[in-house]
C-alpha cells in the first residue's frame, strides 16, 4: 500500500470523529447522541486498528501456517477492550434514558431543561 | 492502486457516508439500522487489516448487540426524534 | 445558531486533529515504533511465553491479564448498576406479556432448530478462542445473542426463571471470581499475581477456563442488559 | 523485592472482589452487605497502610503484574502520589460507615446490596487509577469507577436524578474517549504503553505535532474529569442529586482522579520539551482563576445547600488548578495539599448535608433555620467544615491556598494572591449566611422543629471530619514534606529555588 492511501485511514477516522462529535453536541435527542458517541468510539478504534497494521502482514496468529510479518497484538487487545466498555457505557445509558422517558416524560434535551417543567 | 486498495478506500467512503446519513436521519429506526451497516463495513474493513478478532467482535456487538438494546429502547420512546 | 457555532468548533478540532495524526509514523510499515517494540517482543516469545498461539488472545490473558480483569469488572458493573437503576421494580406498572412483538409459527420454528447449533459454535469460539480468531467475549456475545432471541420464542419471565436469583448472581460475578482466583493460583505457583504457572497443560486449562468465564460473564450480561431495557412496560 | 509489595494489587482486587461478591452473598440483606462492604473497605485501607509504611522505609514500590517486566507487562506503582490512595480509603471508610441509615432510608432493600458493590467497586477503581503505571491500564480503571459512578448518582429517585446522571455519563464517556484517543496517539509513535517507557522515548520522537494532540486530549478529558471550569457544569446537577453518601464520595475523592491524571500527563510529558507545556500552564492559571471566581460566585446565589456545596467544589477545583498552573515546586505542593484537603473538607460537609437531609427532609438553607438549637452536633460539624472551606488559618483549608500564594510570589505573578484571597471572602460570605440561618434564626418549618440530632453511626464520621477539617491544618508542614518529591517531579528540579 502506498503511504499516502494508507493515511487515507486516517483522515477517514478524523472525518469519522469530528461527524460523531457534531451528533453529540447538537443533536437534542438523547438516543440520537448516543448513536453519536458510538460512532466516535469506532473512529478511536479505528485508529487503534490502523496504528496495529502491517502491509502484507497476516493476523497475529502463530502456528496456522501464517506468515511474519505479523499485525500487532496490542493493538487488536487494546480494541477489544475498547469495545467492551463501551458496549457497557451504551447499555447503561439506554437504561437511564428509559428512565427520564418515564420520569420526565421527554427524550429531547431541549424539552427537558426548558425552566418551566 | 491494486484492487485492494480500492475496495479499502470504497469501504472508507461507505463508512463516512452511513456517519452522515445517521447524523442527518429523523426516523431513529432507520438511523440504528445504518449504525449496523455501519459497524458491519467496519469489520470488512478491519479483516483487511488483519485483525480477525476485532472483525469478529465488531460484528457480534456493533452490528449485532447494541442494535438489539437500541431497538428495545426505541419500542418504549418512539422512533422520531424531533 | 447554535448548531453553526458547533459546526465551527468541530471543524476547528477536526483540522488541529488532522494536524496532529498526520505527523504520526505511517501505518503499515514493519519498521514502525508500533512493531519494533514491545510488540516484537511477544511475537518472538511466541506460544511459549504467551501460553497461546493466538497472540491477541496471550496479550489478552497473559501479558495484559490485569486490562482483561478490568474489563470483566467494567461489565460486570455496569451489569449491576442497569439492575440498581433500571425501571423495573422502581415503579410497578402493570405486568404485561411482550405481546407488542408477535413471532410467527415459521420464526419459532427455525430459532428453536437452529438454538442447539448456536450454542455449539458459541461454545467452539469460547473453547478455541487461544488457537484461532475468537475468544470468550465473543462467544459469550453469540451465546447471550442466542438467549435474547430464545426469550423471543419462550417468553422472557422463562428464561429469567431459569436460574433462582441467589445462582443467577454467583454466575453473573463468575468471570471477576476466576480472574481473581488465577491471581492467586500465579502468585502461589509462579510467584507473582497474574501469572501463568508451568507447565503447558496447567496454562492451557487455565486460559481455557478464563475464557469459559468471561464468555458466560458477557452472555449473561447481555441477558441482563436485555431484561432491564425490556421488562415492565410503562405508557 | 519485599514481599510486601504484593499487597499492591491487593489494594484493587480486594475491594471489586468484595464488591463482585456483595450482590451473590447479601441479596436483599441489606445491614449483613454494609458489615460487608465496611470490612472489605477497613481491610484495604489497613493494606494502604502497610503499603504506606513500607514506602516511608524505602523507596517506590513498583509491581510488575505477571511478573512480566516492564515495559512488556502491566505494571503498577506506589509513589508520592499513592499517598492519595491512603485518604481515599480512609474516607471510604467514612462514608461507608455514615452511608447506612442514609442506604435503609432511600434505597429499595433489593437494591442495597447492588449500591455497596458498586461503591465498593468504585474504590478500587479509584485505587487501581491512582496506582497505574500503564497508559491504557489507566483508561480501564478509570472506565471502572467512572461507570459505577454514573450508576451511583441516579440510584436517588426523582427525574433530576436520571437526567443528571445520564449528562454526567455522556460528558464522562466523551472525556474518557479523548483520554483513549491519546493513549491511542501515544502508542502509535512509540509503541509502548507504560508510563515511564513512553516518557522516555517521547523525549527523543520527532512529532511534536502528534505529542502536542495527545497532550491536549489528555489534558481536557482530565480537565472534564477534575470538573474544572468552564467544563464542570455536568458537576452540579450530578453531585446535588445524587445520594448524600455518594456526593461525599464524588465531590471528595471521585473529582480528584482528574488531578492525578493531570499530573500524571504533567509527568509523561516533562521530559519531551514541546512548546504547549508553557501554554498548558498558563491555561490552567486563568481557568483557575476564573473558577475561583465564577464557583464562589455561583455557590453564593444558590437556594439549596448541597448545590452551594456542588459549586464550592467547583471553586476548590479551580485552586488546585490554578497551583498546578503555576508549576513553581510551593504552588504544586501546596495545590497536592489541598487536594488532600478539600477531599477531607468536603467529604465531611456533604455527609453532614446528607444527615440533616435524612432528619429533616429539607434541603433550602431558608428552610433550616433554626436548626442549631435542634441538631447542635450535626449543626456544629457543618460550620466547622465551612469555616475551613473558607482557608481561615490554621484548618485545613488555609494549608493549601497558602502554598499555592507563595507560590505565586515565586513565579512573579501576584496579582493572584488577589483572587486566592477574593475567593477566600466569597465563600465567607456564603458560608456566614448558611450559619446565620442556621443559628441566629428562629425555625420557621415544623420539621425543624421536630427534628432530632442525627444517628450515632451518621455523627461520628461528621464530627470526625470536621475536627480534621479545622485542625488538619496544624500538621501542614508533614503533608508538605510527603507531596514535595512529588512536586519536584512535576515542575522539573531546575525550578528549585
Amino acid at each position: 500500500m502506498t503511504e499516502g492511501l494508507a493515511h487515507l485511514d486516517y483522515i477517514a477516522v478524523v472525518i469519522l470523529f469530528a461527524i460523531g462529535l457534531y451528533v453529540v453536541l447538537t443533536k437534542q435527542n438523547l438516543i440520537k447522541k448516543i448513536i453519536g458517541l458510538n460512532i466516535m468510539e469506532t473512529a478511536v478504534f479505528g485508529l487503534i486498528v490502523t496504528s496495529g497494521m502491517v502491509d502484507g502482514g497476516s493476523p497475529p496468529l502463530l502456528g496456522q501456517g501464517l506468515e511474519p510479518p505479523y499485525a500487532s497484538p496490542i493493538a487488536h487487545a487494546l480494541v477489544l477492550t475498547g469495545i467492551v466498555v463501551a458496549l457497557s457505557v451504551t447499555a447503561l445509558a439506554l437504561v437511564l434514558i428509559l428512565r427520564v422517558k418515564a420520569e420526565c416524560g421527554s427524550i429531547e434535551l431541549d424539552e427537558l431543561l426548558e425552566p418551566d417543567e | 492502486m491494486s484492487p485492494n486498495d480500492v475496495f479499502d478506500a470504497l469501504i472508507l467512503i461507505l463508512l463516512i457516508t452511513c456517519a452522515l446519513a445517521i447524523a442527518r436521519m429523523k426516523d431513529l429506526a432507520a438511523a440504528v439500522i445504518l449504525f449496523s451497516v455501519y459497524s458491519f463495513a467496519l469489520c470488512l474493513l478491519w479483516v483487511h487489516r488483519g485483525a480477525p478478532d476485532v472483525a469478529m467482535t465488531e460484528a457480534a456487538v456493533g452490528a449485532g448487540i447494541t442494535a438489539v438494546l437500541f431497538f428495545y429502547t426505541l419500542a418504549r420512546t418512539g422512533r422520531r426524534e424531533k | 445558531m447554535r448548531n453553526a457555532l458547533a459546526l465551527l468548533i468541530v471543524i476547528v478540532l477536526a483540522g488541529l486533529m488532522m494536524a496532529g495524526v498526520s505527523q504520526l509514523p505511517p501505518p503499515g510499515s514493519p519498521d514502525g515504533a508500533v512493531h519494533r517494540h514491545v510488540a516484537a517482543h511477544y511475537i518472538d516469545g511466541g506460544t511459549e511465553a504467551g501460553g497461546a498461539p493466538n497472540l491477541v488472545t496471550a496479550v489478552l490473558l497473559n501479558y495484559r491479564a490485569l486490562d482483561t480483569y478490568g474489563e470483566v469488572v467494567v461489565i460486570f458493573a455496569a451489569l449491576v448498576a442497569v439492575l440498581a437503576v433500571g425501571l423495573s421494580g422502581h415503579s410497578r406498572g402493570p405486568r404485561r406479556q411482550p405481546d407488542e412483538l408477535p413471532v410467527s409459527p415459521v420464526v419459532d420454528r427455525i430459532i428453536r432448530l437452529l438454538a442447539p447449533f448456536i450454542a455449539l459454535f458459541a461454545l467452539f469460539m469460547i473453547l478455541e478462542g487461544h488457537v484461532l480468531p475468537g475468544g470468550g467475549f465473543q462467544g459469550g456475545v453469540v451465546l447471550g445473542a442466542l438467549l435474547i432471541l430464545l426469550s423471543l420464542v419462550l417468553g422472557p419471565r422463562r428464561i429469567r426463571r431459569m436460574l433462582p436469583t441467589p445462582a443467577l448472581f454467583w454466575t453473573r460475578a463468575i468471570a471477576p471470581l476466576v480472574f481473581a482466583l488465577t491471581a492467586i493460583a500465579g502468585l502461589a505457583l509462579a510467584g507473582w499475581l497474574f501469572a501463568l504457572p508451568e507447565p503447558a497443560w496447567l496454562r492451557e486449562l487455565i486460559l481455557v477456563g478464563l475464557e469459559l468465564a468471561i464468555g458466560i460473564g458477557a452472555a449473561l450480561a447481555l441477558v441482563g442488559f436485555y431484561l432491564s431495557l425490556e421488562a415492565d412496560h410503562h405508557d | 523485592m519485599s514481599s510486601l509489595a504484593h499487597l499492591l494489587p491487593l489494594t484493587v482486587l480486594l475491594p471489586i472482589t468484595a464488591g463482585v461478591l456483595a450482590p451473590a452473598l447479601f441479596h436483599r440483606r441489606g445491614l449483613a452487605c454494609w458489615w460487608w462492604a465496611l470490612a472489605a473497605a477497613i481491610l484495604t485501607f489497613a493494606t494502604t497502610v502497610t503499603l504506606w509504611r513500607q514506602l516511608q522505609s524505602g523507596s517506590t514500590i513498583s509491581y510488575p503484574l505477571g511478573g512480566w517486566p516492564p515495559p512488556y507487562g502491566i505494571e503498577l506503582v506506589f509513589d508520592g502520589l499513592a499517598a492519595l490512595m491512603l485518604v481515599l480509603c480512609a474516607l471510604s471508610v467514612l462514608i461507608l460507615l455514615a452511608a447506612r441509615r442514609y442506604v435503609e432510608a432511600t434505597v429499595p432493600s433489593s437494591r442495597q446490596s447492588l449500591f455497596y458493590a458498586l461503591i465498593l467497586i468504585n474504590l478500587g477503581g479509584m485505587n487501581g487509577f491512582v496506582a497505574a503505571a500503564d497508559l491504557f491500564n489507566l483508561f480501564v480503571f478509570m472506565e471502572i469507577f467512572s461507570i459505577s459512578a454514573y450508576a451511583l448518582v441516579a440510584l436517588a429517585r426523582g427525574p433530576v436524578a436520571a437526567l443528571a446522571a445520564l449528562k454526567y455519563l455522556l460528558v464522562g464517556a466523551v472525556s474518557s474517549l479523548l483520554v483513549l484517543l491519546a493513549v491511542a496517539l501515544l502508542h502509535a509513535q512509540t509503541g509502548s504503553l507504560n508510563m515511564s517507557d513512553v516518557a522516555g522515548l517521547l523525549a527523543q520522537a520527532e512529532a511534536p505535532g502528534a505529542s502536542a494532540l495527545a497532550l491536549g486530549c489528555l489534558v481536557v478529558g482530565f480537565l472534564v474529569k477534575a470538573a474544572i471550569f468552564p467544563l464542570h457544569f455536568w458537576l452540579p446537577d450530578a453531585h446535588a442529586s445524587a445520594p448524600s453518601p455518594v456526593s461525599a464520595l464524588l465531590s471528595g475523592l471521585v473529582v480528584k482522579m482528574g488531578i492525578v491524571g493531570l499530573v500524571r500527563t504533567r509527568i509523561l510529558f516533562a521530559e519531551a520539551e514541546i512548546v504547549p507545556l508553557l501554554m498548558l500552564d498558563n491555561l490552567l492559571v486563568w481557568l483557575g482563576v476564573i473558577a475561583i471566581l465564577a464557583g464562589a460566585v455561583l455557590a453564593m446565589v444558590q437556594r439549596e445547600l448541597k448545590l452551594m456545596l456542588a459549586y464550592s467544589t467547583v471553586a476548590n477545583m479551580g485552586y488546585i488548578a490554578l497551583g498546578i498552573g503555576l508549576a513553581t515546586p510551593s504552588a504544586v505542593s501546596g495545590a497536592l495539599a489541598h487536594t488532600v484537603y478539600h477531599a477531607t473538607i468536603k467529604t465531611g460537609l456533604f455527609l453532614t448535608a446528607g444527615s440533616i437531609l435524612l432528619c429533616t427532609g429539607l434541603s433550602r438553607v431558608d428552610d433550616l433555620r433554626g436548626l442549631g438549637q435542634r441538631m447542635p452536633l450535626t449543626s456544629g460539624a457543618l460550620v466547622l467544615g465551612l469555616l475551613a472551606a473558607t482557608g481561615i488559618p490554621p484548618t485545613a483549608g488555609f494549608v493549601g491556598k497558602w502554598q499555592i500564594a507563595l507560590g505565586a510570589l515565586q513565579a512573579g505573578q501576584a496579582w493572584v494572591i488577589g483572587v486566592i484571597l477574593a475567593g477566600a471572602l466569597l465563600t465567607l460570605g456564603w458560608a456566614i449566611r448558611v450559619i446565620n440561618s442556621l443559628f441566629f434564626r428562629p425555625p420557621a418549618r415544623a420539621r425543624v422543629i421536630t427534628a432530632n440530632e442525627a444517628p450515632v453511626s451518621m455523627l461520628v464520621p461528621s464530627v470526625l471530619l470536621a475536627v480534621l477539617a479545622v485542625s488538619a491544618g496544624l500538621g501542614g508542614a508533614i503533608l508538605l514534606g510527603l507531596v514535595e518529591p512529588l512536586a519536584l517531579a512535576i515542575v522539573g528540579a531546575d525550578h528549585d529555588h
